[in-house]
């Protein structure tokens, strides 16, 4: 993928905000920024990883980028077109393009109908009106996530955890997407299972020549799976870059705590890690300047001035943060 | 079926529908239990009062009718009055709360305060008001009765709905790009009747017990009906020597509600999607 | 606190409204011709001119309901057509009884229905359980006015233990007023002769009334229980070493009465109900009797009334249900 | 204890097998697991879902469900054998007393309309017989040692007042109340964010070391028992396949699936493909080695009887015949 190839997806300043009712006489309900200005781009064939901890938003971004949740502020590219600013309906037919995996796809299925019903009524949704067509494809598709033909009569509560994932790529997969967001794909998935998914995952890309937007909170999964990654934090990407260049020399101080944090399969690190104080404060009361400054060991009072903008570092390596060269190289992990 | 075999190890529930089929066979086939079909109605005073015996099973009332041909009678009446409640309240109450509970306009909001009002007051009482205003006799009862049991209908599916709606299925139709009327008949309705059902058999019940309170306080069926409940009143002052003129209509009463209730609480059990379909 | 009670009594205001506006159409919409209908079976012409002036229907609609409301506002809701008395000062003065007996009831259908249904749960499919079962749906198909005859040809016809009707002896004056409920003033001025004789009187109207409520309340605090035992702080709780009692008896049951609160208030609906009967078969000089005697009489005005004042008594006693429920669970309190 | 000669272990369970009643059958969840707990060490439990770790937790307590009990095996605490103390003795001695336990998810184990307080002091009710203020400062004394914020105050608040990481630490103080000297935690750390569960792990090791204690550490992921364990024991399909110190299992795994199992971690798969076949269901589980179904270096003796218990190493036990011939040789 050259650098220059158009963005099949562009998002820039996207903000997405939840709550602000007002129940009868009750408490005034906080307006809660669960997207607080992201930008980024997703390249033809391309996986872009989104990570970072509960509440830090990046379930929001996948869910405004489908459209099933109307941004509030920020506009939207889908290959040069701009899609965003419509309302649901209408943003969900202009991204016909872009498909959601649910992270729990076993609730994602009517469990009424059998798995054959639930593909077959994704492609007359889509205007497939021809039966026999619709049967072949969904065989193939059915085949394309290692899962048999005979699947067709299954109902979703008969499936284990893994055949349910499957089943969730191959719904949407039948309708030819080009841009596919995975929503924690393989969370609570047993060892084994995440790897077989993980590699139907990887094959679909390779054949069908998808774009990934991945979602998850599974550091080493990320960095197995996809070429780019961006952390985030609170509604805000604090560092954004190549998944080798960031996992190699993590540069904003959440990155560096986050990489340390994540198990890894050598014995013998926790006692000769600093653990992050503190727990992951709640989007509604944001503070000023840089949202991680109080859980930041390098944080001083120029952090509280202004949001600090992501700078880059290196080859499309950026990171949000104003201390950067004073924190010097990342201590080793 | 699963599903079969699952009801089938539900004794009360067996039970409960031996006995419903038990009552519609003789609310069906009343005419051929009774003798003579005028018994029901006209008796000879000498007969009066009789306990019960070889001729008159359960006895004779103050007016020397047979209080077994009475009962029999009853059945077909208690049942007609009751499905026809029963279904009015889900032709107002479905569809209302289908409606309020998938969307969210001030539509819905005006549905659900008008149900609110009506389960503001006991239902019962709302009833007489009603059946009193629009004149005494069976068809306001029945008007009353359903007019006051809606409600609770539309409250059911209401919540059923709005939890279907917030499920993540429904949510990945709408990703699919599924139309509202489609996610709507297609997907909630299949997965919102089972509740209804539950709900009506217990109606059904529960109807038949009100309507035998409205005729026994001679608010409902007028004489000479043989409605369970006015056979009761009528017969209140006969006591305690004739028991069996108020004995044998009230376990009527019994075992018909009691056979809803079991049948109704066994459904409860089986109204999950997963026995329902699978092998 | 309180403003959640506040809030509680605000959210009520537009129910008692929707309550004004569904009596107002019922008189009005219902009959042929509210007046002739108001002014009884043998008014004269006279008195149905005076009847249709005095409530405006010949006015414009919403004339009508202001006059209405001002009605309503001054407790002014007509004379009964047979007493001739203020409907309203009928009801407030019968209001006592009711209360008294729907609340003996409910108490006696809770504290006999929640041990039960708590005892049904913990030793679930044994044979208590499935007894359980059958007595609690059986105790719901039982038409409580039956029921009652039947108490009375066994308690006071045969065996004579208990009196056949009425609240108290004929004859003796009754406990002095202070709250109006026969049990709780004879206790405050100590009469305990006169405690024994109300409650003989209130056991078979109290009991028959407290039926229904007693199945409902076993049945679904058992479903409560049952669904309270899966919940992880329980599995937790015996892995951490608590005694199995305390766990069944402090633990698990607060959960589940706490999630029944709200039932117990709708069942407060169904035991007004069935007063109505009751009320009726023992005479018991309540509003339940007073509607059936209207009712019988036609006597229109009073019937509204009767709607009325109990929808306002229902709705006081949910206000009063949810406030004891954000009581019992800290979280709802908050959210408020 | 005569020098040279290993420690006795706090906890032991030996070929304990343990079967459920269902509506199917008898589901053999257990066959003859066996594992170790030696003083002030925390060894690791790790293995898929079905594995059978959280019944040998519920066996260890003695809460297995109604219709559970153990066929043969037992489960040493000291010189007395659990499976023989009768259900009130096991809830007022070990439960709780002997054995700590800290439960998986932090957001449903605590009894949401009941204060704090009163839960923690529930663990230590009826023992030894302070006063309830003194009960109070001792809890309070066990909050600031798991460092939550404002101890003072916490007992009189309610659990949807604090956040995952501060109620796994109001469990964990509830775990220490009555001294116990075996904590037995179930994934305590799997419900948390990785940052949160980086602090849990860390106060974790420090209290064990503080205290003496010796802790039974149950999960899912290698990675947390690589960074919290000194020995582990693998489980697959209710059998324990293989124990050892972590840094050998994790280095030179024996047991063919627990190669196999570390061959699908993100970080080590060259390719990414899972383990071919389904875990057997305990109601109709394959003879003798219930991995050989799906095992590449099955042999015929692999369904004929119980593997053999191996040691390739000294401390380091593989219950697989592959390595009988290099033990032999």
């Amino acid at each position: 993928m050259s650098a220059n190839e158009p963005a099949l997806l562009e998002i820039e300043n996207l903000v997405t905000e939840f709550g602000g009712g007002k129940a009868f006489l009750g408490k005034q309900q906080p307006i809660v920024r669960a997207v607080d200005g992201v930008s980024l781009q997703l390249k033809p064939g391309q996986a872009l990883g989104l990570v970072g901890e509960s509440g830090c938003g990046k379930t929001t971004i996948a869910k405004t980028a489908l459209g099933l949740v109307r941004e509030k502020a920020g506009t939207m590219r889908l290959e040069g077109r701009v899609v965003s600013g419509l309302a649901p309906k209408e943003a969900r037919a202009a991204r016909a393009t872009i498909q959601y995996v649910h992270q729990d796809p076993g609730a994602a299925l009517d469990p009424w109908w059998s798995i054959g019903h639930a593909l077959d009524e994704a492609l007359r949704i889509h205007g497939v009106s021809d039966k026999s067509e619709r049967t072949t494809r969904i065989d193939d598709m059915l085949h394309a996530v290692g899962l048999d033909p005979s699947f067709r009569t299954r109902y979703p509560h008969e499936l284990s955890g893994g055949q349910q994932r499957r089943v969730g790529l191959a719904r949407i997969l039948v309708l030819r997407p080009r841009i596919v967001i995975l929503d924690e794909p393989t969370s609570g998935l047993d060892l084994s299972v995440q790897a077989t998914v993980l590699g139907v995952i990887d094959e679909l890309r390779r054949r069908f020549g998808l774009t990934y937007l991945f979602v998850s909170h599974d550091l080493s999964v990320v960095e197995r799976m996809c070429e780019e990654v961006a952390i985030m934090y609170l509604g805000r990407i604090v560092e954004i870059g190549p998944t080798k260049e960031i996992f190699a020399r993590p540069q904003h101080p959440y990155t560096r705590a986050l990489l340390a944090a994540a198990p890894r399969l050598e014995p013998g690190s926790l006692n000769d890690t600093p653990a992050l104080p503190g727990d992951p404060p709640s989007p509604t009361n944001l503070v000023s300047g840089c949202t991680f400054r109080p859980r930041c060991a390098f944080a001083a009072p120029k952090c509280a001035e202004a949001r600090p903008p992501l700078r880059t570092i290196g080859d499309k390596h950026s990171a949000a943060c104003v201390r950067l060269e004073e924190i010097g190289a990342p201590t080793p992990a | 079926m699963l599903i079969v075999k699952k009801f089938l190890r539900d004794f009360p529930a067996v039970l409960g529908l031996l006995i419903i089929t038990a009552v519609c066979l003789i609310a069906a086939f009343a005419p051929l239990l009774i003798p003579d079909a005028d018994a029901v109605y006209f008796g000879n005073i000498i007969d009066r009062l009789k306990p019960p015996s070889a001729e008159y099973w359960f006895g004779t009332d103050n007016l020397g009718r047979d209080v077994f041909a009475r009962v029999v009678m009853g059945t077909r009446g208690a049942l007609i009055v009751a499905l026809t409640v029963v279904a009015l309240a889900i032709a107002i109450g479905v569809p209302a709360g289908l409606y309020a509970g998938y969307t969210n306009g001030w539509g819905s909001e005006l549905i659900m305060r008008v149900t609110d009002v009506f389960l503001a007051v006991p239902q019962l009482i709302l009833a007489l008001a009603i059946a009193q205003l629009m004149g005494r006799g069976l068809e306001s009862a029945m008007a009353a009765l359903a007019l006051t049991y809606w409600p609770f209908f539309c409250r059911t599916v209401y919540g059923e709905v709005r939890r279907v709606r917030n499920a993540l299925f429904v949510e990945a139709l709408q990703g699919l790009g599924a139309s509202t009327s489609r996610i709507l008949f297609v997907h909630v309705l299949p997965n919102v009747a089972s509740p209804i059902i539950v709900r009506a058999t217990i109606g059904m019940g529960f109807t038949i017990l009100t309507t035998a309170v409205l005729g026994f306080l001679g608010i409902g069926a007028a004489p000479p009906s043989p409605d369970w409940g006015l056979a009761i009143a009528e017969s209140r002052e006969y006591l305690p020597e004739s028991w069996w003129a108020v004995t044998f209509p009230g376990l009527a009463i019994l075992i018909t509600v009691l056979g809803f209730n079991l049948f109704g609480d066994g459904l409860r059990d089986l109204v999950d999607p997963r026995l329902r379909r699978s092998r | 606190m309180t403003r959640f009670v506040l809030r509680r009594l605000l959210l009520a205001l537009p129910a008692l409204f929707g309550l004004l506006v569904l009596t107002f159409i019922m008189l009005r919409v219902l009959p042929s011709d509210p007046s002739a209908a108001l002014a009884g079976e043998n008014a004269t012409p006279e008195q149905i001119a005076a009847v249709r002036k005095a409530y405006g229907f010949d006015e414009p609609i919403w004339k009508q309901f202001v006059i209405y409301v001002g009605q309503v506002a001054r407790a002014d809701l007509g004379n009964s057509i047979i007493s001739n008395r203020p409907v309203a000062s009928d009801i407030a003065w019968r209001l006592p009884a009711t209360i008294e007996l729907t609340f003996a009831a409910l108490l006696f259908a809770a504290l006999v229905g929640i041990p039960l249904g708590t005892m049904a749960a913990v030793w679930h499919n044994s044979p208590f359980d499935h007894v359980m079962r059958v007595v609690t749906v059986g105790g719901l198909a039982i038409a409580s006015f039956w029921f009652a005859i039947i108490l009375q040809i066994v308690f006071s016809m045969d065996l004579g233990w208990l009196p056949l009707r009425a609240r108290y002896p004929d004859g003796v004056p009754p406990p002095t007023e202070i709250t109006g409920l026969y049990l709780v003033d004879s206790l405050l001025t100590l009469r305990f002769d006169q405690f024994w004789a109300s409650f003989k009187h209130i056991i078979m109207p109290a009991f028959t009334l407290s039926l229904g409520g007693l199945a409902s309340i076993a049945r679904f605090t058992r479903a409560g229980v049952l669904e309270t035992m899966q919940k992880d702080f329980v599995h937790y709780a015996e892995a951490a070493g608590y005694a199995r009692k305390r766990i069944i008896w402090v633990y698990v049951l607060r959960n589940s009465v706490v999630a029944a609160t709200t039932q117990i208030g709708l069942l407060f609906g169904t035991l007004i109900s069935s007063a109505v009967a009751v009320e009726a078969i023992f005479d018991w000089p309540g509003v339940g009797s007073y509607a059936v005697s209207a009712i019988l009489t036609s006597d229109y005005k009073a019937v509204l009334a009767v709607t009325l004042i109990v929808g306002v008594i229902y709705a006081v006693v949910n206000i009063i249900v949810d406030v004891v429920h954000a009581m019992l669970d800290p979280r709802v309190a908050e959210t408020l | 204890m005569m020098m040279g000669e290993k420690p006795a272990p706090v906890l032991e369970v030996r070929d304990l097998s343990v079967s459920v009643g269902t509506d199917e059958g008898e589901a053999r969840i257990l066959d003859n697991a066996g594992l170790a707990l030696m003083p002030g060490s925390i060894h690791g439990v790790v293995g898929e879902s079905g594995c059978g770790k959280s019944t040998l937790i519920r066996a260890i307590l003695g809460i297995l469900p109604k219709r559970g009990r153990a066929t043969q095996g037992s489960i040493m605490l000291g010189e007395r054998n659990l499976l023989d103390l009768p259900a009130d003795a096991l809830q007022r001695d070990v439960r709780g007393r002997a054995i700590g336990f800290i439960p998986q998810d932090p957001f449903q184990a605590l009894n949401p309309v009941f204060r704090v307080g009163t839960q923690l002091l529930e663990t230590i009710r009826g023992i030894g017989n302070e006063s309830r203020e003194a009960k109070k400062a001792h809890v309070i004394s066990l909050l600031k040692a798991v460092q939550l914020p404002d101890a003072e105050h916490a007992l009189d608040r309610y659990p949807h007042q604090f956040s995952g990481g501060q109620r796994q630490r109001l469990l964990i103080a509830a775990a220490l109340a009555a001294a116990p000297g075996i904590i037995l935690a179930d994934e305590p750390t799997t419900a948390l964010d990785v940052t949160t569960q980086l602090q849990i792990l860390k106060l974790l090791r420090g209290l064990a070391l503080e205290r003496g204690l010796s802790m039974l550490f149950v999960t899912h992921d290698f990675g947390v028992v690589a960074q919290l364990c000194d020995t582990v024991t693998v489980m697959y399909a209710g059998q324990t396949v293989e124990t050892g110190p972590v840094a050998q299992v994790l280095k030179a795994p024996s047991h063919p699936y627990t190669q196999m199992l570390l061959a699908c971690h993100p970080e080590r798969a060259k390719e990414l493909a899972g383990i071919p076949g389904a875990v057997p269901s305990p109601l109709r589980p394959p003879p003798g080695c219930r991995f050989n179904p799906r095992c590449p270096s099955a042999r015929a003796e692999c369904s004929a009887g119980q593997p053999p218990r191996v040691a390739p190493q000294p401390g380091h036990a593989v219950r697989c015949v592959l390595h009988l011939d290099e033990a032999a040789a």
